[in-house]
């Protein structure tokens, strides 16, 4: 029997987050999923709706809280796939569970609609919390069929998702390792990368390009000193912007990078054995194909690689007259996912 | 029932009472409207509490026969003891003085004077009423145990053993590490007057191990503790050390002999090593070793035993196993100290990510000329001497997320690292703080050495500490780290290339803070430190009678302020025992055994254990020694059968009576309700 | 003789045009609540006078005829302060006086008084600024509902067996 | 986390908001500067800076706050007292957002091509030559969509955010008046 969730879409899973779009539609099913779309939904007011007004954007939100109250069928989750699009929804149902007064005020505006909405009614998460936390990283493991071995990629998460956290969901705001762990168990080469929760940017493309286009710099900047291949996102709003105005931060800055950024979900089909075309490859403006090649070929590891490996796989001794300090060992709490 | 001879006595408190409470007018009208409650006599001065003030009353009791005195002047715990010893001197009974509050609960709080005026008189009716009931009380007598056990071997511990023994009592000292000296024995030195923290703690180490009237139970650990003031029972916990301390003469043939080497979080901070057997730091006291077993190639594989092949007076013995031993006290002292904040909780600035981020403990370890390197000031490859160091202020302190309190010592740690970097290397320091706070004695002279030293200090708090570099404008910076502040003084933000980042970590209880708090029946604030029985007035006793606490237990504190607490605990618990016995305030439950029918629903009620059941009478007893005075198995006794002197049910309801009396002189407005109903 | 006295407020029954002062029995604990009163007086924070305080050693000396009688005696409703939980300087007690106060809610409506009469909170030693807030709400809480009808008051202090006979299951489970 | 308790009153002015701030190269004044002057009334230097403006959303300033004051929330009621008031800096950011609401208002989505085509052209003219190639990759990838999508409960939606517009105006409260208040009693 499939697990079903609510599922809040979001407006650029039909524009600019297609791909994202095309690959939950193919690898959900492969993992017993499914996705009821939430009827009639309404956008969440992305981050500029706060800006003009709390209370409306409140209510805005709470249409949409109202309809997954209604809708619900055996399942109270609402499944957000951007980050925009989950935060906003999950601060409001926060929100109203904190403040009385908000609550009947949104309430309130609600009625005008016929609406109403019972604070805490529905669970929002996001998707990749659903892939953590519900499917879990081992059932994830036994559908590869084509493990990533070779792709390096750079987790990046962004902002939204581990904070503000209203819930308290995630204990490393900055620095949480969950997709890290669930591309490790793609079979991909995971880079540090020290950038994974910064901001891509967000409205100020549109607002401020100096800084925007700086931002967005910065983390393709990072992810080549880490020697990724490719960025992975969760947010079709981080998409948009490393991909899209890729070419203008290059032309601006005079620099000439060339950093795919991907959807987390594209990479599971792909190492589910799913056809690329089937994923969304193909709709990214800065072309994943030489990302890709890395595991088109499936050459074994030379010796020297594999020397390599083995030699990082051996607990360091310490040699006679090392001068080294040992390092802090690492938080003890680092295997848990976040 | 004859209403006791009661006089009154209102206190102008100079005019923080009589500016808003009409004194006179409630002088007068206990006079007239208590009379038929027994006040016989109702004066008012301008400070009851001075000398005269209590020579007034002591008269009176003499002069009237007075059989109960009201004193309505500041709270009872200001002033209580001073007029219950003013009665005690004219003959009556201590506990038959009552001291109600006109000044913190009417004058202080409220600014309409005839309706505070109206609330002094209900305030000192309630004391009148309720004092009626009392009964002429006796404080509790017990004798005192004359040894003393301290928990902790860090300073403040040591201090007050050496005090207590210095006078000719026994002392414990019972310390979980394999020596004393706690964590002052890591520093290098101590600020602000710099003295090298070994040179002025070893002297005192090797006092305390060699006085005669103290017994050291390192690496040892209290597990029970029973019993109550003046009399206590505790059951100490000895660790095996697979040594024979009585044999062992501190060759340290072992350790050498030792091949497994590990990394030492303890007293190193987890920048050096030690052996499987290992004494932590040369000077330690005692100077035996200690095997740990989860090391051990013997114990993990039955071979190796290099140690004991090794040992002149085989003193090795891999048998032994936990022993315990019972010990009698009459005090304990508290001295537990406190565990560095955990810097990975705070992910922004990387440690435990970015191997050059330092913890100031790590680094303490690093500028000890005893550790790791030798004292050399270098990057964590242990060779490269930093360019640019900076110390991150409040680092698990003022940080709603970890610790809301100020940590107290990192700001004058931090001063010290500046200056022991400097000292040490060419190196450019930054300090990013966000308030300096440098009260003690020589501590803002310090603060100016330092400044004059050319350390730079940045006024804001570190965002966070990262590798990921910016270009072009810090190109060239590869392999360093940036840490980005606002500069809050010249508004801007800054991002300072730096070597090496040593983040200055704040104080946390011990992890097990609470649970030890829980054994010794102290209170715990909800952050971890016990709490003291009065901050200010009291500062080094607990709610529990005969438990004290000095130093870092307390909260986060400085050397001279936990030296200050040891020797002040060691001065208070040295009068318990110069006294011989003690006296406690009488607040304690009885039960009446004609009346109790052994229902039981008080048995599982007192948190102190005091209450037992007599299977034989099939009756409930309470022992006076262990009962703290709560009052809960009163109110619980539906027979009534249990009373607690002191806040008895009648003394309660004749306040009730008394607060909620008509205090307008006339007929009274329940009294005309009550008529109007019925009529 | 004494100076002719006023008739103060709180004493007043409510005539017609003078606002409603509520009398108002503050039950404290030796430890904290106390001397949060203390320090609220200290830092010379104001609030309502209609608020009268009785000192206990701990919030779980609260009896429920404690409570009756207040009410029995004039009390428009009645608070018990205490510790918070963990600060406890009886460890647990602080708890147990919670158990009674769920009790005491329920018992008090079946008498015909509105449990809101009867107000409970926290305050630690350091929170003086909590305890007059916390004494304004009450105060302002207990002008709202007004008086209690004086039937209600004369059948709670003729009736001694009700006070009795609510003062035995003391100890339910909540 | 409440949202009618910013808990601005509590900052003690570390500057960690600022020094975590992505677009804090672009504020004429950092996060704490703001509270600052909302603290000294400086109502006109507040509501005329583009501090809120520049603000990404991105929470880092949030989590990280000693005082858990939050932040971006106060930054959302200054930018909606400001728009209010119409006095901002620049025009761009609230332009956006008015945009990007105004097809809310109309469809009860977001309309991107339609979105972005406005506010290039009203902006960023100078932009659009360098992202000719992308744009166009976009359409040929299908990443756009020409066509807004209208919700059916439209009629519904905008009754909803009349009514809070309503009860928003009934109860103008800025944010910023209340510490001034609280100082007064």
């Amino acid at each position: 029997m499939a697990t079903q969730y609510m599922y809040y879409p979001g407006c650029s899973m039909d524009g600019t987050g297609k791909a994202y779009h095309d690959s939950i539609e193919a690898v959900l099913p492969a993992l017993d999923i499914r996705l009821a779309e939430l009827d009639d939904w309404n956008c969440c007011g992305a981050t500029e709706y706060m800006g003009i007004s709390p209370l409306r954007s409140q209510a805005l939100v709470g249409r949409n809280l109202a309809l997954a109250e209604q809708q619900k069928n055996g399942t109270d989750t609402l499944v957000a796939p951007c980050s925009a699009c989950y935060v906003n929804l999950a601060r409001t149902d926060a929100y109203v569970r904190e403040s009385e007064e908000l609550a009947a005020n949104v309430n309130d505006a609600l009625s005008a609609g016929g609406m109403s909405y019972t604070p805490g009614s529905v669970k929002v998460r996001h998707l990749l919390e659903i892939m953590i936390d519900d499917v879990g990283l081992n059932e994830i493991h036994q559908h590869v069929t084509r493990p990533l071995a070779g792709l390096k990629l750079a987790p990046y998460m962004g902002c939204l998702v581990s904070r503000p956290d209203y819930d308290d969901r995630w204990q490393h705001r900055e620095h949480p390792h969950a997709l890290d762990q669930l591309l490790l168990h793609l079979g991909a080469d995971v880079v540090e990368y020290s950038r994974r929760t910064d901001c891509c940017g967000g409205h100020m493309t549109q607002i401020s390009p100096d800084t925007g286009l700086e931002l967005i710099r910065r983390l393709i900047v990072e992810a080549e000193r880490s020697g990724a291949h490719a960025l992975v996102t969760v947010c079709p709003m981080c998409q948009m912007n490393v991909d899209f105005y890729q070419r203008e931060m290059n032309h601006r800055f005079h620099e000439d990078h060339h950093m795919p950024i991907l959807f987390f979900t594209q990479l599971m089909g792909l190492a589910f054995g799913m056809p690329a075309k089937d994923l969304g490859f193909g709709r990214e403006i800065i072309s994943a194909r030489p990302a890709l090649a890395n595991i088109g070929i499936e050459a074994p590891l030379t010796e020297e690689e594999e020397a390599e490996r083995a030699a990082a796989a051996r607990p360091k001794r310490r040699r006679r007259g090392d001068p080294t300090l040992p390092a802090p060992e690492p938080r003890a709490d680092q295997e848990a996912l976040r | 029932m004859t209403t006791p001879k009661t006089g009154v006595y209102v206190c102008h408190c100079g005019t923080n009472i009589a500016a808003v409470v009409d004194v006179e007018e409630v002088r007068d009208w206990a006079a007239s409207e208590l009379a038929d409650k027994g006040v016989v006599v109702a004066r008012d001065y301008p400070f009851m509490c001075s000398s005269l003030g209590q020579e007034l009353i002591e008269n009176d009791i003499k002069e009237y026969g007075l059989e109960r005195v009201v004193v309505a002047a500041c709270s009872p715990h200001m002033h209580e003891k001073t007029f219950r010893e003013a009665s005690s001197n004219a003959g009556l009974n201590p506990y038959l003085t009552e001291l109600v509050s006109i000044r913190e609960q009417v004058s202080w709080v409220h600014t309409d004077k005839a309706k505070a005026t109206d609330k002094a008189k209900a305030v000192i009716a309630g004391g009148v009423y309720r004092v009626s009931e009392q009964e002429p009380l006796e404080p509790l007598i017990a004798p005192v145990n004359s040894a003393t056990l301290i928990v902790g071997g860090g300073i403040a511990g040591i201090t007050a053993a050496l005090e207590i023994a210095s006078a000719g009592y026994p002392v414990h000292i019972v310390e979980r590490e394999p020596s004393i000296g706690g964590h002052m024995a890591q520093y290098d030195k101590t600020f602000p007057t710099l003295d090298c923290a070994a040179c002025i703690l070893t002297p005192k180490m090797v006092d305390a191990g060699a006085h005669p009237n103290i017994t050291l139970h390192t690496w040892s650990e209290v597990v029970d503790v029973s019993g109550s003031v003046g009399d206590f029972k505790i059951k100490v916990k000895h660790k095996p050390r697979y040594v024979v301390e009585e044999d062992c003469t501190g060759c340290g043939i072992c350790v050498d002999k030792c091949p497994v080497q590990v990394i030492d979080t303890g007293f190193e901070s987890g920048i050096g090593y030690r052996k499987a057997i290992y004494t932590p730091f040369p000077q330690a006291v005692p100077k035996y070793p200690v095997l740990t077993p989860e090391n051990c190639t013997y114990f993990a594989k039955g071979t190796c035993k290099a140690c004991e092949k090794f040992c002149p007076v085989d003193c090795i013995d891999f048998t032994q196993t936990d022993e315990y031993v019972e010990l009698n006290v009459g005090n304990i002292l508290l001295a537990t100290g406190f565990q560095p904040f955990d810097a990975r909780r705070i992910e922004a600035y990387g440690y435990g990510r970015l191997p050059n981020v330092f913890t100031s403990m790590e680094f303490e370890r690093m500028s000890n000329a005893a550790g790791p390197t030798g004292g050399k000031i270098v990057l964590r490859d242990g060779v490269t001497e930093p360019k640019s160091v900076v110390i991150v202020h409040c680092v698990g302190s003022r940080d709603k997320n970890t610790n809301e309190y100020c940590s107290a010592i990192c700001c004058m740690q931090s001063l010290k690292f500046a200056h022991l970097v400097k000292e040490h290397t060419d190196a450019d320091v930054y300090e990013c703080y966000i308030d300096m706070r440098t009260p003690g004695k020589g501590y803002d002279e310090f603060y100016n050495r330092i400044l004059d030293e050319g350390t730079q200090f940045i006024r804001g708090r570190v965002a966070e500490v990262t590798d990921s570099l910016r270009y072009p404008e810090e190109a060239g910076c590869e392999g360093r780290l940036m840490v980005q502040v606002e500069d809050t003084l010249a508004g801007v933000k800054r991002r300072v290339p730096a070597d090496m980042v040593i983040l200055s970590t704040g104080l946390e209880p011990q992890p097990d803070a609470t649970e030890v708090a829980r054994m010794f029946g102290v209170g715990c604030s909800s952050n971890g430190f016990i709490i003291e029985r009065h901050a200010k007035l009291a500062p080094v006793a607990t709610m529990t009678d005969g438990v004290f606490a000095a130093g870092a237990t307390l909260g986060p504190r400085d050397i001279p302020t936990s030296v200050s607490n040891g020797a002040a605990a060691a001065a208070t618990i040295l009068s318990r025992i110069a006294q011989g016995e003690i006296a406690m305030e009488p607040y304690r439950a009885t039960v009446d055994a004609e009346r109790c029918s052994g229902c039981r629903i008080c048995n599982d009620l007192c948190p102190f254990s005091a209450i037992t059941f007599d299977e034989d009478a099939m009756v409930t007893e309470i022992n006076p020694k262990l009962c703290q005075g709560c009052g809960v198995c009163v109110a619980a006794c539906p027979a009534n059968a249990i009373s607690g002197s002191g806040f008895s049910h009648l003394q309660i309801m004749a306040q009730i009576d008394g607060l909620l009396s008509d205090t307008s002189g006339g007929a009274g407005r329940h009294a005309e309700e009550a008529v109007g109903a019925t009529a | 003789m004494t100076a002719p006295v006023t008739t103060p407020a709180a004493a007043a029954p409510a005539a017609a045009g003078q606002p409603f002062e509520p009398l108002i029995l503050g039950f404290t604990c030796n430890w904290c609540s106390y001397r949060a009163a203390d320090l609220a007086g200290t830092a010379r924070t104001k609030y309502p006078h209609n608020v009268r305080l009785i000192r206990l050693m701990c919030s779980g000396r609260m009896e429920p005829e404690f409570i009756l009688e207040g009410f029995a005696k004039g009390a428009d409703a009645v608070i018990m302060t205490g510790c918070w939980p963990e600060d406890c300087h009886y460890r647990i007690q602080s708890v147990k006086a919670l158990r009674r106060f769920i009790f005491l809610r329920r018992t008090l409506a079946d008498l015909g008084i509105e449990p809101a009469r009867l107000q409970r909170f926290y305050a630690s030693a350091a929170e003086g600024q909590r305890f007059a807030d916390e004494m304004a709400r009450i105060v302002a809480e207990v002008k709202a509902l007004g008086p209690i009808p004086p039937e209600t008051r004369v059948a709670l202090a003729a009736h001694p067996d009700v006070v009795a006979s609510a003062s035995q299951p003391q100890e339910v489970e909540v | 986390m409440i949202p009618a308790d910013s808990r601005l009153e509590t900052c003690i002015q570390c500057g960690t908001c600022g020094g975590s701030c992505p677009s804090y190269a672009d504020m004429d004044h950092t996060p704490r500067q703001i509270f600052a002057l909302i603290r000294a009334g400086a109502r006109d230097k507040v509501l005329d800076s583009n501090t809120p403006w520049m603000c990404v959303s991105c929470y880092l300033c949030a989590v990280r706050c000693p005082q858990q004051i939050h932040i971006p929330d106060v930054m959302y009621a200054l930018k909606a007292k400001a728009t209010q008031e119409d006095r901002v800096p620049s025009h761009v950011a609230p332009d956006f957002s008015k945009t990007f609401v105004d097809y809310i208002h109309k469809y009860g989505r977001s309309f991107e091509v339609g979105l972005v085509a406005k506010h290039y052209l009203r902006h960023h003219m100078s932009r659009l030559p360098g992202m000719t190639t992308s744009g166009i990759g976009m359409v040929t990838k299908g990443r756009m969509g020409f066509r807004p999508h209208h919700i059916e409960g439209m009629d519904g939606l905008t009754a909803i955010l009349d009514r809070a517009t309503e009860i928003e105006q009934a109860k103008q409260r800025a944010v910023f008046e209340q510490p001034a208040n609280e100082g007064a009693h």
